[in-house]
C-alpha cells in the first residue's frame, strides 16, 4: 500500500460519521473513506477534531483530508479544495413539534452555530437560536425554547422517526452543494486520486448502494 | 463603505441595533474589529456586574467560612466547595436545564433563559465562590497582633471586621483577587460558547471571532483580534486594580519598597 | 467487538443492571475512562511546569535588569489578557507551525517551494511534527506536549502573578536580617523569601489550581479526547439506527457524573492543600497560625 | 456588682499553652486607682497574665472578676471560653492594653491608630476624639509624627504611639505590658508621671516591667512572678527593700546598686 | 588596610528619609575590642545609625570604613548607593546585628534561626554549628527553647534568641540595638557578661542603648547622639561622672539616682 493518509472527522453527525459503541469512527463517510482509500492505494488512519477548528487544521497539515459532511460551498472553496461530490445536494428540512403549525418566517428558529443552516435562518428572517451542538438545537425545539429547527435533513430523519412527538415542517430547502472531501489546496495529486476514487464508485454505482444503505438521500 | 460606515451599522449589532444581517462575503479587518469588538460589550457587561456583585457575596462567604459556628461555616463551605469545584459549562448546563423548568412552571421566570439574566447569575455565584476563597485565605494570614490589639480595645464584630480585619484582608488577597477577576472576564467568553443560546446573532466577542474564523477559515486574524481587546481589557482591569492595591498598600516604606529587589535568581 | 461480559452479545435482549453494565463498558465507554487517565497526566505535568514557568516570570519581574524585568512584566501582563480558549484556538497552530518552519530549516534547505501557499502551510514531509507516517498515538502525545505546554504558559503567567504577590507580602524586616547576616542576594532570595511566600502564595496558587481542573475541556480543541468531550458524546440522543444501546438525551445524567468526579477531585486536593497550609502556618503569629494553636490547645 | 470589690479580680488561675503550663495558680487583685506592677524573669508568665486578664487568652482554671462581675465560662479545661459576647466586650472597652509588641494597626496612620477605638467602639465625637489624641500625642512627645505610618517610626516612637492609643479609650482600668522598654531614662519619666496622673484620676492600672526603679516609684503593690506562681507580693517598700523568698532576693541582687 | 585602622569608622555621616533629616554629620570609630556605647533620646537616630553602618541604609554623604576599606559608592545624594555587592557582603559577614525588633525568621525554629547563616553564609560544618548554636542558645537561658517558632515565645525569649544569632556568627563586629530592652535585670548582667567576654576576645561592638548603667559598665566610649548630630562623647566615667553640654546633664538627669 502507499502512503499514509490521515482522514480527519467530527465524529458527531450521524449518520454521515459517528463514533459506534466500540468507539470508533462510524457511517457512511467511514465506509465510504476506507473504500476511496481502498481504491486509491493508501493507507487510512482516522482522526476526530472539532467542528469549529477542523478546517484550520486541515491547512495548517495536522491531518490531510477533511471527510465530515461538509457542503461544498464558495466560502469554503476560496480556502480549501473538494473533491468532486459524494452526495447529492442535500436538503435541509425543519422539525417542530408534532401538531404545531409554526409559521416559519416570523418563528423562533434553532440552529447548530457556524453552520450553513445558522446563516439561512438568520437571511430569512426568523429569529435565530444558535447552540453549540446539533443536539442541543433539537432540545430546544422538545422544550419549547425554539419552535423549529433547522438542520440538514438525513440527520433529523433517525431523530423523527424515533420521537413520535417532533414532526418535519414547512418545505425542505436546499442549501450547499452537496458533500466532498476536503484536502489543502496546494494538495492537488490527492485530491485527483480520491475523485478518481469517487468517480469510479459513481461508476459501478457502489457509492448509490452505500447512499442507500445509511439513508443519506438521493442518488447519483 | 469605509470603516465609520461599518461602525455604524455594526458597532452595536451586539445589542441587535443596526445592520439586521452579518457581513457574509468579502470580509474586511474593519468589519471584524468592529464586530469583535461590539461584542465586547457583553463580555464588559458580564464581568463587571458579576465582579461588583459577587464581590458582597464573596466576603459574606468567606467571613462565614471562618466563622466558629457551623450554622455559618457550612453553607459556605458547601457552597464555595460546588461553584469552585465544578466547572462552569456544567453550572451553566445545569442552570440552564434549571430555569427552564421554572419557566415552564411560572412565566415570571422567562428572563432566566435569557443570557443577559440567566448567565450573568451563574458567573455572580461562580466569581463569588472563587473570590470567596481567595478572601479566606487572606483572613486567614492576617497578622495575629493587629487582631488581638482590636480585640483588646473591645472592637468586635462588624466593627472590628470593617476598620481593621477587611483593609487587612483585601491588602492580602489584592493579588490574587486581580487574578480572578481577569479570570472572570476570561469566563465570560464561554456564555454563547457552551452555556446559553444566541439569539438573533446579537454574540459577545468569541462568538463574533468564532463566526468570522468559520466564514474565513483564517483563525489567524479574528482570535488574535479578540486577543488583543481581551489585552486592553485586561491592562484596564491590572492598572485599576493597580491602583487600588497602592492605595492598600499606602503605609509600607516607599523607599523600603524600591529597595529590596533581587536579581533573577533560578539556579542556586 | 469484544465484550467485557459474555451475556452482551445480544443487547437488545437485556434489561436493567445487565443491561447497564453491558452498556457502559462499551468500547465508547472504555474511551471516557481512558481520558481520565488522560486529564489526569495533564495535570500532573502541567502543575509544576506552569509553576516553574510562574516562578522564573516573577523572579524576572524583581529582577534589576530591565530587560529582564520588562520581559516578566510583559509575560505577565500579556499572557494574562488572553482567554485561554482564544490561546488554544490560534496560539497553539501558530506554535506548532513554529516547531515545524524551524525543523523545516533545517532539515530542508534545499527545499525550493514557499512555505506558505495561499492559505496551505506546507513544509517537507521530513520536517512535519509528527510526521505524517507516524501512528495516532504520537500524533495525541504531540497534541497533548503542545497542550501541556500551552496550559503552562498561560497558567505560568497567573502564577507569576501570584507568587510576586507572595514576595512583595513577606516583612521586609525578613529579608532585611538575612542580608545584615551577609546573606548574599540569592541566599536571602532561596533561604528566606522564598520559604516565607508560599503562605502567602498558596490560596492564589489553589484558586489557579481549580481553575485548570477545569481548563481541560480545552484539550479536544487540540485533537485530545478528554472526559467532558465524551460526556457530550456519550450523552447525546442515541437513535437505535447507530448504536446497540439507543437512549434519549442523557446528558444531564453525564453532566452529573461529571460533576461529580470534578467534586470529588476538588475534594481531594482541597485536603492536601490544606495539609500543606498547615504544615505552613504552623507556629506563625497569623490569624491561621493563632487558630491552629487554640484549637491544638 | 458591689461598692468595693476591686476593679479586676483573678482567682486561682491557671493557663498552659499545649503542655507548657504557664500560670499555675495566680491570685491577683486591683481596687480603683490601685497600681499593681507584675515583676519576674522572662518567660516567668507575666505577658501572659495581662492577656489571660483581658481575655485574649483562654484560661483553663480560676475565675476572673472585673468589678465583682465573674466571666462566664463554658466548657472545660482546654475547651474553657468565655459565655458571654456581650460581657467579654463591655469588659473589654473598660480596659486597655498596651502590648509588648505594640501591635499598632499597619494600615492606618499613628492618629488613626489612637482615633480608631474611642469613635468606632465608644461610639465618641470625631472632631473631639482628634483633639483628644491630639492632645495625648503630644504628651508622650510624638505630636508632629501624627500623619506618618507605624512602619516609619522609630521603637521608642511606636510604643509611645501604643501608649497613647490606650490613653485615649480613657478606660477605667489599664493594662502595659514593658510601656518604657524601648524608652530613653527621660522619656520613661515622662511615662511614669502620666501613670501617676492616671491613678490620681482613679485609673486601675496593672504594669508588667523589668524596671524596679519604675516599680518602686509608682505601684501601691508589686507582685513578684515566678514559674507560674506568685512567690512573692507585698507593698513596694517592703518587697524591695526586704525581700522575703531567696528567690526574689537573687533577682534583685542584680538590679539594687 | 593598615593595621592599627579602626575596625568600624564612620566619617560625617548624612541620612535623611526623605524630607525628615536623620543623622547631620557623624563621626564614629570604633577599635578591635573596644564597646560604643550609643545613647540619646527616642528618635534621635541610634538606630538609623546602626543600620547605616551595616549598610542596610543607604546614607547620602560622608564615609563608612571597615578596617580601614572604605565602602565604594556609585551615585549621588539620594541616589548613593554601594556599588561593590562582593565588598558589601564581606563587611556584612564580619558584622552581626541584633535588631531592636529582633526580627527572627518566623518560619525557622530558633534553632535554625540561629545555625542558619553560619552554615549558609559562612558555609560552616552544619553538625559543629550545631553544637555552637546549643552552646549559644544555653548561655543565653533559652536551651529549652531549640525546637519553638518565634512567635510561641515570650518579648524576653525572643530577644535572647536574637543575641544568640548574632552570637553564633563569631563576628568581628557587632551591632547591639538595645539589646536588653526586653530582659529583666538578672538577665540583663547575664548579657553584660557575655558582652565583656567578647570585648576580651578582641571582638568590636557598638551597642544602642536606654540603660545608662549599663552604657557605663560595658563600654569604652559612649557618644550622646541629638537631634542627629553627636553632642558629646567621651570616656563613660567622664561623661556620665561630669557632663558638659546642657542637653546631655537634663537627659541624665532623669537616670542617675
Ligand atoms: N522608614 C522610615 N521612614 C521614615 N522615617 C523614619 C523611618 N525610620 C525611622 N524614621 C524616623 O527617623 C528618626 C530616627 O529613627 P531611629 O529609629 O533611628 O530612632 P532611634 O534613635 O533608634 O529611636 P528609638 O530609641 O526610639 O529606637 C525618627 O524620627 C523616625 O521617625
Ligand atoms: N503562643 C505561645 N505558644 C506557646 N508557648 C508560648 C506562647 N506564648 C508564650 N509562650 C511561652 O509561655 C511562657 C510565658 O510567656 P510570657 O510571654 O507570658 O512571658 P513573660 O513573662 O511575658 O516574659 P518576657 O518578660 O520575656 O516578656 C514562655 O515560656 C513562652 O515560651
Ligand atoms: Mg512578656
Ligand atoms: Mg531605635
Amino acid at each position: 500500500h502507499g502512503a499514509t493518509v490521515r482522514m480527519g472527522t467530527e465524529g458527531a453527525y450521524p449518520p454521515y460519521n459517528f463514533i459506534n459503541d466500540a468507539g470508533e469512527v462510524d457511517g457512511f463517510e467511514r465506509e465510504l473513506g476506507d473504500e476511496l482509500c481502498a481504491r486509491a492505494e493508501l493507507t487510512c488512519e482516522w482522526v476526530t477534531n472539532d467542528w469549529d477548528s477542523i478546517i484550520p487544521n486541515l491547512v495548517s497539515g495536522n491531518y490531510d483530508t477533511i471527510i465530515a459532511g461538509m457542503s461544498i460551498t464558495d466560502e469554503r472553496k476560496q480556502v480549501i479544495d473538494f473533491t468532486e461530490n459524494y452526495t447529492q445536494p442535500d436538503p435541509s428540512a425543519f422539525v417542530a413539534v408534532a401538531g404545531n403549525d409554526v409559521d416559519l418566517a416570523g418563528a423562533v428558529i434553532a440552529a447548530q452555530a457556524a453552520t450553513i443552516q445558522a446563516s439561512y435562518v438568520a437571511e430569512m428572517g426568523a429569529t435565530l437560536l444558535e447552540f453549540a451542538t446539533p443536539e442541543e438545537s433539537i432540545a430546544a425545539v422538545r422544550n419549547g425554547e425554539a419552535d423549529a429547527v433547522l438542520a440538514d435533513k438525513a440527520f433529523l430523519a433517525p431523530v423523527v422517526e424515533a420521537e413520535a412527538d417532533l414532526a418535519f415542517t414547512g418545505d425542505d430547502v436546499l442549501i450547499g452543494g452537496g458533500v466532498g472531501m476536503g484536502v489543502r489546496q496546494s494538495d492537488t495529486e490527492l485530491r485527483d486520486k480520491f475523485t478518481a476514487a469517487i468517480q469510479s464508485m459513481k461508476a459501478d454505482g457502489s457509492l448509490n448502494a452505500m447512499i442507500a444503505k445509511w439513508e443519506i438521500g438521493e442518488q447519483f | 463603505m469605509t470603516c465609520w460606515d461599518i461602525l455604524s451599522d455594526y458597532g452595536l449589532r451586539s445589542l441587535g441595533f443596526g445592520e439586521r444581517l452579518l457581513p457574509r462575503d468579502n470580509f474586511t479587518i474593519c468589519q471584524q474589529v468592529v464586530l469583535i469588538g461590539s461584542g465586547m460589550i457583553w463580555n464588559i457587561y458580564f464581568g463587571l456586574l458579576a465582579l461588583v456583585s459577587g464581590f458582597f457575596l464573596a466576603v459574606a462567604t468567606a467571613v462565614g467560612k471562618s466563622h466558629h459556628n457551623p450554622m455559618f461555616r457550612k453553607p459556605a463551605e458547601w457552597f464555595i466547595f460546588v461553584f469552585r469545584g465544578s466547572p462552569l459549562f456544567i453550572q451553566f448546563f445545569f442552570a440552564y436545564f434549571t430555569f427552564q423548568s421554572l419557566k415552564g412552571a411560572y412565566p415570571i421566570f422567562t428572563p432566566l433563559t435569557s443570557a443577559w439574566l440567566g448567565a450573568l447569575i451563574v458567573l455572580f455565584l461562580n466569581t463569588a465562590a472563587y473570590s470567596a476563597e481567595i478572601f479566606y485565605g487572606a483572613l486567614m494570614s492576617i497578622p495575629k497582633g493587629d487582631i488581638e490589639a482590636a480585640d483588646a480595645y473591645g472592637m468586635s464584630g462588624w466593627k472590628r471586621f470593617r476598620r481593621i480585619t477587611f483593609p487587612t484582608m483585601l491588602r492580602l488577597a489584592w493579588p490574587a483577587y486581580t487574578n480572578e477577576a481577569i479570570f472572570l472576564f476570561h469566563a465570560t467568553t464561554l456564555v454563547f460558547m457552551s452555556g446559553f443560546p444566541a439569539r438573533s446573532q446579537m454574540g459577545d466577542a468569541l462568538y463574533y471571532a468564532s463566526y468570522f474564523a468559520d466564514k474565513t477559515f483564517n483563525p489567524f486574524i479574528p482570535y488574535p483580534i479578540l486577543a488583543g481587546f481581551f489585552i486592553l481589557l485586561t491592562l484596564t482591569v491590572i492598572g485599576t486594580f493597580g491602583l487600588i492595591n497602592k492605595q492598600l498598600n499606602r503605609h509600607l516604606p516607599q523607599t523600603n519598597r524600591a529597595k529590596i529587589r533581587l536579581r533573577l535568581n533560578l539556579i542556586r | 467487538m469484544a465484550a467485557i461480559f459474555s451475556f452482551c452479545s445480544d443487547p437488545a435482549s437485556l434489561e436493567g443492571i445487565e443491561w447497564l453494565s453491558c452498556y457502559l463498558t462499551t468500547g465508547k465507554h472504555l474511551g471516557i475512562y481512558w481520558s481520565i487517565g488522560t486529564v489526569l497526566l495533564l495535570l500532573a505535568i502541567t502543575a509544576p511546569v506552569a509553576l516553574f514557568f510562574g516562578f522564573a516570570g516573577a523572579s524576572a519581574a524583581r529582577s534589576r535588569i530591565l530587560p529582564i524585568a520588562w520581559f516578566g512584566k510583559g509575560y505577565t501582563a500579556i499572557v494574562r489578557g488572553v482567554p485561554d480558549i482564544a490561546f488554544f484556538l490560534f496560539f497553539v497552530i501558530a506554535l506548532d507551525q513554529f516547531f515545524e518552519w524551524i525543523r523545516h530549516e533545517v532539515k530542508c534547505p534545499d527545499w525550493d517551494m514557499p512555505i506558505r501557499q495561499g492559505n496551505d502551510f506546507v513544509v517537507c514531509p521530513e520536517a512535519k511534527l509528527p510526521l505524517g507516517t507516524a501512528p495516532q498515538w504520537v500524533h495525541e502525545t504531540y497534541g497533548f506536549s503542545l497542550a501541556v505546554l500551552t496550559f503552562a504558559i498561560v497558567f505560568g503567567a497567573f502564577a507569576a502573578n501570584v507568587l510576586s504577590g507572595a514576595m512583595r507580602a513577606v516583612p521586609h524586616a525578613q529579608l532585611e536580617t538575612a542580608e545584615a547576616y551577609g546573606m548574599t542576594q540569592r541566599q536571602t532570595f532561596w533561604r528566606v523569601l522564598v520559604p516565607q511566600m508560599w503562605v502567602y502564595a498558596l490560596p492564589g496558587l489553589s484558586n489557579l489550581w481549580m481553575v485548570l481542573i477545569k481548563a481541560t475541556p480545552l484539550l479536544f480543541l487540540l485533537g485530545v479526547e478528554d472526559i467532558v468531550y465524551w460526556a457530550r458524546e456519550l450523552g447525546a440522543t442515541k437513535t437505535a439506527k447507530f448504536t446497540d444501546y439507543p437512549h434519549g438525551d442523557w446528558r444531564m445524567w453525564y453532566f452529573l457524573a461529571l460533576l461529580v468526579f470534578y467534586l470529588g477531585f476538588t475534594k481531594v486536593s482541597e485536603v492536601v492543600l490544606d495539609k500543606i497550609m498547615s504544615r505552613l502556618t504552623r507556629g506563625q503569629a497569623t490569624a491561621a497560625g493563632e487558630a491552629q494553636r487554640k484549637a491544638a490547645a | 456588682m458591689t461598692l468595693n470589690s476591686p476593679v479586676i479580680e483573678i482567682r486561682n488561675l491557671h493557663k498552659a499553652y499545649g503542655a507548657l503550663e504557664v500560670l499555675k495558680g495566680v491570685d491577683i487583685s486591683a481596687e480603683a486607682g490601685q497600681v499593681i506592677s507584675l515583676i519576674g524573669s522572662s518567660g516567668s508568665g507575666k505577658s501572659t497574665l495581662l492577656r489571660c486578664a483581658n481575655l485574649l487568652e483562654d484560661s483553663q482554671k480560676g475565675d476572673i472578676l472585673f468589678k465583682g462581675e465573674p466571666v462566664a465560662w463554658k466548657g472545660e479545661g482546654l475547651q474553657r471560653r468565655p459565655a458571654d459576647r456581650k460581657q467579654l466586650l463591655r469588659i473589654r472597652t473598660n480596659l486597655s492594653m498596651v502590648f509588648q509588641q505594640f501591635n499598632l494597626w499597619a494600615h492606618m496612620t499613628v492618629l488613626q491608630n489612637v482615633m480608631e477605638a474611642p469613635v468606632t467602639v465608644l461610639g465618641r465625637d470625631k472632631a473631639e476624639v482628634e483633639e483628644k489624641a491630639r492632645m495625648y500625642l503630644d504628651k508622650v512627645g510624638i505630636g508632629d509624627k501624627c500623619d506618618v505610618y507605624p512602619a516609619q517610626m522609630s521603637g521608642g516612637q511606636q510604643q509611645r504611639a501604643a501608649i497613647a492609643r490606650a490613653l485615649c479609650m480613657e478606660p477605667e482600668a489599664l493594662l502595659f505590658d514593658e510601656p518604657t522598654s524601648a524608652l530613653d531614662p527621660e522619656l520613661e519619666q515622662e511615662v511614669v508621671k502620666v501613670i501617676r496622673g492616671l491613678a490620681e484620676e482613679g485609673r486601675t492600672m496593672m504594669i508588667v516591667t523589668h524596671d524596679m526603679r519604675m516599680a518602686r516609684d509608682i505601684s501601691d503593690h508589686v507582685v513578684f512572678l515566678h514559674q507560674g506562681l506568685i512567690e512573692e507580693e507585698g507593698a513596694p517598700d517592703a518587697l524591695f527593700g526586704a525581700p522575703k523568698s531567696e528567690r526574689l532576693q537573687q533577682f534583685l541582687s542584680h538590679s539594687l546598686h
